[in-house]
């Protein structure tokens, strides 16, 4: 059992020695926007699909979207680079002590964010406070006409209505990973399994991997010297790296 | 029972005569113990020149408050410590402080206005459904002294409240409100 | 000693040396003294008055809304999940949250006048107590009906309580919605007894002259109060204690759903000086209901002509203006450092308050909260014409209305996300506000026939310590301090 | 020790505290027996089963790319690319990983149909024998030339047993037909390639090896060809591992996905593809010196910028880039190569890349590699010969007709007239796997497995430098009473007896299988190689196929690929109307994705737009018109005439507008069905010289009709376009 003494983290402390555990790197110069990864993560984490009303209303809820925008005006119009935006995993993350029922709480063990669905009573508030509005809400019990249900990855909670979620850095791979290794007396090895997002996209614009190991794939794109971590302003400690390029 | 007691149940219009009234019971050796005022509208003692009365709310609040002060301290310090494992967000501290101070104050204020209210009860041994000594007029603004004095000075005490401008003067029986 | 009518034709001040007795007996309740048993008897009567047909066509249809409104509406957001209401990304939040800052607002009326008012000795309280704490109770009431609606998982309410469970977890008292569920659990719990403690004489009252089922309710309600010597020493010491003590909670609870709002990261809302802000906002629109709520009681109710008169409309009024006034200074306050602040979000979102497609509304917010109090309410004849200060009242319920959807959906349509900004529809919420607005009415509805909204003995004792004295060639009211 | 508190620690403590609280909140009999344990061990942190993984072959498009399906107790839960694979290399495109979403798609044909009226919903249900009766009838009965399949261009190994059967029997050779390839203009590109270099083949274009790729209109990162293995050719252009980061220019009037990732994007007038093609040829021969290509020789720049509306500083700063570059590739495609002069612009980009030299060379032009059993390229059905075809139905010359794949009533053109000539052919007989638009006008339906319930092999076409055979098996038993067609074909074939038994002489069609894929065994450069056919097979199966080792590419002779006369001539546009119209294939739903629900869930990569059709319009344009966003417009063609909201496009030229193909289905399931436009509905019956539609090759008036339709986008309006925010300050 941890001490008390072990538990009396200081604020600053923390926020100056954070370093994370698993981190992502996007590289938007070489993400052409095929919604694979999109596909992909609906398929892995049981995402429900909401229909044409609700996913114009702002309801969709998907994990992982991609964000592009427009500069200049036609004929120089150019697309903005794409911008696969998902859950951050914070190591500071504004959406976890607002909520009163500690259902999204940070993980000791896996540097994350967690989502606890159980735990949820829908207040919404860490969706309000997350800054980049990454989490989706299940507004309705989604409808999943069988067979389709037959398809739903049993590694992965079904969620009902009044419940959010949002991205997990695909938990559960982490864990089949880390529990095959352990069985096998070894640490895991960096590319030895991915998120689906990352294992799908055809461009290999997503990298997963060990932020806290500077031999990983992951730590090694990251010292590129461009890398932009999104509203990093904010203090919230975003384990994503991006890529502009161009 | 040789000193057998009788309630006199005496009714006055308004403030002064009753204050007179007491005066002059307790010229002719009614104790001011032997007295009380039912009165429809918060008279203090001191209009009526009687001692001041006891009442138990302020320490019962005091016991409140501090009651209300150690279960926002158990919420807010021994809580977080009875998880299975310890519960962290974002990178605020595990007792994180301004919180606590909101915890602490708004149990405090809880534990102390419950208790105020329950103190009322206790004082006055609220809900007491039981037959009472009572007139309905004091509602009406009347002031009522009810005076128990032996069956000897009965006579005696009704003819000086009479005489101080009593508008009736009866036993007093106990009866449902 | 009769209320007397006749002296009302007397020209309202005098030739010489300011204004005549019997003008300010007339103007002031505290001066026009009637026999305790005859206010008993008027205010019996008013509550006893057989309810008009008219009173039940409105009973029953606000019967229907809540019914519909209320909790068909609710049940079928229950069963289907809250996709049947407007709310979306980024607007997680929509009119249920604007209803829970509205009522907890409106609930403020009630302690402002009966808690600080009396703290402060404001004599023309005296008869509207009772009426404006029944609103801070109704009023929390339906707070709480807004609050737990717009969950999610609402039937899972009570795991935000602290105690210990099987789920082997407690409250997270980092988050402001913890601190929510305690104060306004507090203030609930406070204000509902604030209103039985001064309720207990005047149950006695109604018990004493009541029968039937009626007597049976009155008896049980005053708990066998007598109105002895210590029963009122420990009520009236219980009621200071009260009085002081509600104060700071009425403080902290409106702070700290400013806090909800406040403590987030997201551009507008990280204000320190929504605190207050919000405080003010609240006392806004609660002295604003509360003089609708005093003109319609006056108007629909036996006798209140007599108790509550335009004296107590004006003495409203000044609040009012005063209140509007120190709104428009914090509104400008946090308009002001928001803006100078230069944030390209919050720049953003003051821009899209304006000049949006609910722009609008922020004018209308404007003109409700403060060009219209200002305008009609510096002119004392104006300020005493109860339809005028309670027409003025509701505008500035809307107005406030106004602002809470301007904070909440409004402000979260627009985020450091611009790829997913979006407006907000409202859908289920309408009937859920409605009809939450018609259970606040149908609850002081019912109150009036079966609770004596004025509190005869506060009224008596007030006017036991008024009186006229003559300075010089003036006649002005002075008032014994009898505590 | 916070730091290193596992969640696996967490567990076995919550197991004792759970014990303690059930001692201590145990009431009753019950609790001395049950421990009540709070719901906390969320499947993501236990072992739920074991999970099996498969390796088959993506069906969602032709290109063959090799899957792993992860299956839990018999159902398939999840795809993912075959990394061992070399044509996707473990990645997959949306479509990939929803192919699920059709295994388990409510709506499939669940068991043998016959259709009481053709159009109609009224069916009987029939057991396999009686259907397998009425294929042997159909195949008896008829003349072997009045028989004829329409397949759609996967899987492989059902064609060339439909093939072997009308080479066996004189039946009509099996015509392969598909949206896809209609849109990807293959045709044209053979037919180039076969005028340039000699041979009918795929070109290829190593995107990957580049400096500086010029596209026509080639839409290589959506469906065109082989998404995946393009996308991963442009993501070696752009990463800057050994060399510059490559750039990339796009020719196009509408901004594809394509387009949306190029460095520059040049929005030329429809038509002038070939003219602008050569012209920069020409600038960029200047550049480079030496004596003027012939191909080149008759083209004025300053014509060609004034015909294409590109500036002749643009045109020019392009030629010094496409000169200056010593690994410059220039690919034509998509739109640009469906117009009437198609051919000419194949020709004339194929021909820029001679400039390049970089036939056959890292970073450019190749011959894609035949597959490991195939002996010549083939490519599917031009629409023109299809049109050919669908006169051939009309005459009376087909009695049966036996549909496989593909869903002509879909993604035919409706001109063509493949509806009104199908009620000429006596008998149509589908084995369709979804209740399509075709099986819904066929008489019987005999649904075939769903891919990943069938064996099969699939020729991966281009994409890939090595030779694939990417093989499929069954993942999951079938779901509901379907039969692969080929058994069907087989058993039919047997009981028709004759020449159709001995052309099948085999048991079932893994028996089939195993003889195409036997000749493999003995090679030595393969993938696998084992020493007898059943250990080869379960190899192939493993593995997901077969490949070689080598990179049997070939280099186009290019020999006089400049030395000849290319036309510069300006497309011919068919229709009246102030728009030029340009069809594109959604790329998240492509011809077949529209039944399943969480492809149409998936934002388009361009607009965002989720279950619908919309059509792009620029916002001047719009403006102008008086049109905003959501307004519902009539486009009205030569053909045809459809309605559809309106998206206003910023990169989308003026005169220009542009529908999504994809939804607009009449049947297709629920997901599909009466969802959005099908922009096919609007071309006319125009080809190019290769006989690929002139599909881009229309012109279509815009009419409002005052209706509104909301589409539904995941981007912001406000956010991204600035509606609704109010005016600026």
């Amino acid at each position: 059992m941890a001490t008390l003494s072990d538990l009396k983290i200081s604020e600053v402390k923390l926020g100056e020695e954070h370093t994370g555990k698993w981190g992502m790197v996007i590289d938007q110069d070489i993400c052409t926007g095929c919604q694979a990864c999109v596909a992909a993560c609906a398929m892995e984490n049981n995402l429900s699909f909401v229909g044409e009303e609700d996913s114009g209303y702002g309801r969709s809820m998907h994990w992982i979207r991609i964000e592009r925008f427009w500069e200049g005006e036609y004929p120089e119009v150019k697309m903005t680079p794409n911008q696969p935006m998902m859950c951050q995993q914070c190591g500071s993350a504004t959406c976890e002590p607002v909520c009163p029922a500690f259902a999204t709480v940070h993980s000791q063990a896996e540097q994350l964010n967690l989502q606890v669905y159980n735990r949820c009573v829908g207040t919404r508030y860490c969706a309000n406070n997350c800054p980049y509005q990454v989490r989706s809400f299940n507004w309705r019990d989604y409808e999943r006409p069988e067979p389709l249900p037959n398809q739903l990855n049993p590694d992965v909670t079904v969620r009902r209505r009044g419940v959010m979620e949002k991205c997990t850095f695909c938990i559960q791979r982490i864990h089949k990973a880390q529990d095959k290794a352990k069985s096998e007396g070894r640490e895991v090895v960096d590319g030895e399994f991915t998120t689906a997002c990352a294992q799908a996209c055809p461009a290999n614009a997503i990298t997963f991997g060990r932020v806290d190991d500077p031999e990983s794939m992951v730590s090694q794109l990251a010292k590129r010297s461009h890398g932009v971590k999104h509203l990093e302003e904010l203090g919230t400690l975003p384990n994503v790296t991006y890529f502009k390029g161009g | 029972m040789t000193e057998s007691k009788v309630d006199l149940l005496a009714v006055f219009p308004d403030l002064e005569p009753a204050a007179n009234a007491i005066e002059h019971l307790r010229s002719i050796g009614v104790h001011d113990e032997c007295m009380n005022i039912i009165s429809g509208i918060p008279v203090t003692e001191a209009m009526l020149g009687r001692p001041s009365q006891w009442t138990n709310v302020p320490r019962i609040a005091m016991g409140g408050a501090i009651l209300g002060f150690g279960a926002g301290f158990f919420l807010a310090f021994i809580t977080p410590y009875l998880y299975p494992y310890p519960i962290k967000v974002s990178s605020q501290a595990f007792i994180p402080g301004p919180p606590t101070v909101v915890v602490l104050f708004e149990l405090t204020m809880l534990g102390m206005l419950l208790s105020t209210f329950l103190g009322v009860f206790l004082d006055s041994f609220f809900p007491n459904y039981r037959p009472m000594k009572y007139v309905p007029e004091v509602s009406d603004g009347k002031i009522a002294i009810l005076v128990e004095c032996s069956h000897v000075e009965e006579k005696k005490v009704t003819d000086a409240l009479k005489k101080m401008g009593a508008e009736s003067v009866n036993p007093a029986e106990a009866q449902h409100l | 000693m009769a209320y007397d009518k006749k002296h009302s034709e007397h020209a309202p001040s005098g030739q010489h040396g300011g204004h005549s007795e019997e003008y300010l007996r007339e103007k002031h309740l505290m001066l026009d003294p009637l026999p305790r048993g005859q206010m008993n008897d008027m205010v019996m009567e008013s509550m006893l008055a057989k309810p008009t047909w008219k009173f039940w066509v409105v009973a029953s249809l606000l019967a229907a809304i809540v019914a519909y409104g209320l909790f068909y509406s609710w049940g079928r957001m229950i069963a289907e999940g809250l996709g049947i209401a407007g709310v979306n990304r980024p607007s997680y939040w929509g009119i249920f949250l604007v209803n829970t800052v509205f009522w907890i607002g409106i609930s403020h009326a009630g302690t402002f006048i009966s808690a600080i008012l009396r703290v402060f000795r404001a004599e023309f309280r005296r008869p509207f107590t009772r009426a404006a704490e029944l609103m801070t109770t109704f009023g929390l009431v339906q707070a709480g009906f807004s609050i737990f609606m717009h969950m999610g998982r609402v039937w899972l309410a009570y795991w935000l309580m602290p105690y210990p469970n099987q789920r082997m977890i407690w409250p997270n008292l980092h988050s402001p919605l913890t601190w929510d569920l305690l104060a306004i659990t507090t203030y609930l719990l406070s204000s509902t007894m604030y209103l039985f403690l001064p309720l207990i004489p005047d149950v006695a009252m109604a018990r004493d002259r009541s029968t039937g089922w009626r007597k049976t309710f009155y008896k049980t309600l005053a708990l066998g109060f007598r109105g002895t010597e210590g029963e009122w020493t420990h009520l009236r010491n219980a009621m200071n204690i009260f009085a002081f003590a509600i104060i700071p909670v009425m403080f902290s609870v409106h702070t700290i759903v400013s806090w909800d709002f406040a403590a987030a990261t997201r551009p507008g809302w990280s204000s320190t000086i929504f605190g207050p802000y919000f405080i003010v906002g609240a006392l806004h629109s609660g002295m604003g209901a509360a003089i609708a709520v005093l003109a319609v009681i006056r108007a629909t109710m036996k006798h209140m002509d007599y108790f509550i008169r335009g004296e107590h409309f004006d003495a409203i009024g000044k609040l009012m203006l005063i209140i509007s006034m120190a709104w428009a200074y914090f509104f400008f306050n946090d308009y002001m450092v928001q803006w100078y602040g230069g944030d390209v979000w919050t720049k953003q979102l003051l821009h899209f308050h304006e000049a949006g497609p609910m722009g609008w509304m922020w004018f209308a917010m404007l003109i409700c909260n403060i060009v219209i109090p200002w305008a009609i309410l510096w002119n004392p004849k104006w300020r005493a014409t109860p339809w005028l200060v309670a027409t003025v009242g509701i505008i500035i319920n809307v107005g406030m209305w106004f602002e809470r959807y301007i904070i909440v959906p409004i402000s979260l349509s627009i985020n450091r996300m611009p790829f997913t900004w979006r407006l907000y529809q409202p859908g289920v919420e309408i009937p859920l506000g409605i009809g939450t607005l018609a259970f606040f009415i149908l609850l002081y509805m019912i109150a009036s026939k079966i609770i004596p909204l004025i509190p005869v003995w506060e009224v008596q004792e007030g006017q036991m310590a008024h009186e006229l004295k003559k300075f010089g060639r003036e006649t002005v009211v002075s008032v014994s301090e009898l505590e | 020790m916070s730091e290193k508190f596992s969640r696996r620690d967490f567990l076995k403590l919550a197991g004792v505290g759970a014990a303690t609280s059930a001692i201590l909140t145990g009431c009753g009999p019950a609790s001395r027996y049950v421990k009540r344990e709070p719901y906390m061990q969320m499947p993501e942190y236990n072992y739920n089963g074991q999970s099996t993984y498969y390796a088959t072959t993506c069906r969602e498009c032709a290109a063959g790319c090799g899957l792993i399906v992860r299956t839990v107790q018999g159902r398939a839960i999840k795809t993912e690319g075959n990394a061992g694979n070399p044509l996707n290399l473990g990645k997959t495109c949306a479509r990939g990983q929803a192919t699920l979403h059709g295994l388990y798609n409510p709506d499939r044909v669940q068991e043998p149909l016959k259709r009481s009226a053709r159009g109609g919903d009224s069916t009987q249900a029939m057991d396999w024998d009686a259907a397998i009766q009425v294929v042997a009838d159909a195949l008896k009965n008829n003349k072997p030339e009045e028989i004829a399949f329409l397949m759609g261009m996967a899987p492989d190994h059902l064609f060339d047993l439909v093939s072997d059967l009308a080479k066996a029997t004189g039946m009509n050779a099996p015509l392969r037909f598909g949206a896809l390839g209609m849109f990807e203009a293959r045709a044209t590109l053979s037919k180039a390639a076969e005028n340039l270099f000699g041979e009918a083949s795929l070109p290829f274009f190593d995107v990957g090896g580049a400096q500086v790729v010029f596209s026509f209109g080639a839409n290589f990162l959506e469906t065109w060809l082989s998404p995946v293995s393009y996308t991963r050719g442009f993501a070696g252009l752009r990463e800057a591992k050994t060399k510059m980061r490559g750039k990339f220019v796009q020719f196009e009037s509408r901004m594809s996905q394509t387009g949306g990732k190029a460095d520059e994007w040049i929005p030329l007038r429809p038509g002038t593809e070939a003219l602008v093609a050569l012209a920069i040829g020409k600038l960029a021969s200047e550049i480079r010196g030496g004596a003027m290509p012939r191909a080149f020789e008759n083209v004025d720049p300053i014509d060609a910028a004034s015909k294409s509306g590109i500036k002749l500083e643009t045109l020019e700063h392009l030629a010094g880039m496409f000169a200056g570059s010593n690994g410059a590739l220039a690919i034509p495609g998509g739109p640009a190569l469906g117009q009437s002069n198609g051919l000419a612009v194949a020709e004339a980009v194929l021909a820029l890349n001679a400039i390049s030299d970089n036939f056959g060379k890292p970073g450019g032009v190749y011959l894609s590699a035949l597959a490991p059993n195939q002996s010549e390229y083939q490519r599917p059905a031009s629409a023109q010969e299809m049109q050919e075809f669908v006169q051939k139905m009309a005459d009376g010359k087909i009695k049966v007709l036996f549909v496989h794949g593909v869903n002509p009533l879909f993604e035919l053109p409706t001109a063509l007239g493949f509806g009104g000539a199908s009620k000429s052919v006596s008998q149509i007989i589908s084995f369709a796997t979804f209740p399509d638009e075709t099986a819904r006008e066929a008489d019987y339906v005999f649904p075939d497995h769903h891919g990943l319930e069938s064996w099969g092999y699939q020729r991966v076409a281009t994409g890939s430098a090595q030779p694939v055979l990417s093989g499929a098996q069954p993942v999951v038993s079938p779901y509901y009473n379907t039969r692969a067609t080929a058994d069907v074909l087989i058993a039919a074939a047997q009981l028709a007896g004759g020449s159709f038994a001995s052309a099948l002489p085999f048991k079932d069609e893994v028996e089939f299988l195993h003889g195409k894929v036997s000749a493999l065994m003995g090679e030595v450069d393969g993938s696998i190689s084992a020493p007898d056919l059943p250990t080869f097979m379960a190899y192939f199966q493993q593995h997901g196929g077969y490949w070689r080792n080598s990179d049997e590419r070939v280099a186009p002779k290019a020999g006089d690929a400049l030395n000849r006369e290319i036309s510069a001539e300006v497309a011919e546009f068919a229709g009246e109307g102030e728009f030029f119209f340009v069809p594109f294939v959604s790329p998240t739903l492509a011809e077949a994705g529209a039944n399943k629900p969480w492809l149409q869930e998936l934002p388009d990569p361009t607009t965002t737009v989720m279950w619908n059709t919309w059509v792009e319009m620029n916002p001047e344009t719009a403006h102008e018109l008086g049109i905003e966003n959501d307004d519902v417009v009539r486009i009205v063609s030569e053909a045809g005439e459809l309605e559809v909201p309106v998206y206003l496009y910023p990169a989308i030229r003026p005169d220009t507008i542009a529908i999504p193909f994809g939804q607009g289905h009449t049947a297709y399931g629920r997901y599909a069905e009466n969802r959005g436009v099908n922009p096919a509905d609007l071309l006319g019956q125009h080809f190019n010289e290769a006989g690929d539609l002139a599909f881009a090759g229309m012109k279509v008036k815009v009419e409002k009709t005052g209706a509104k339709k909301p589409l539904s986008r995941l981007e912001s309006m406000m956010g991204v376009y600035g509606i609704g925010l109010g005016e600026e300050h």
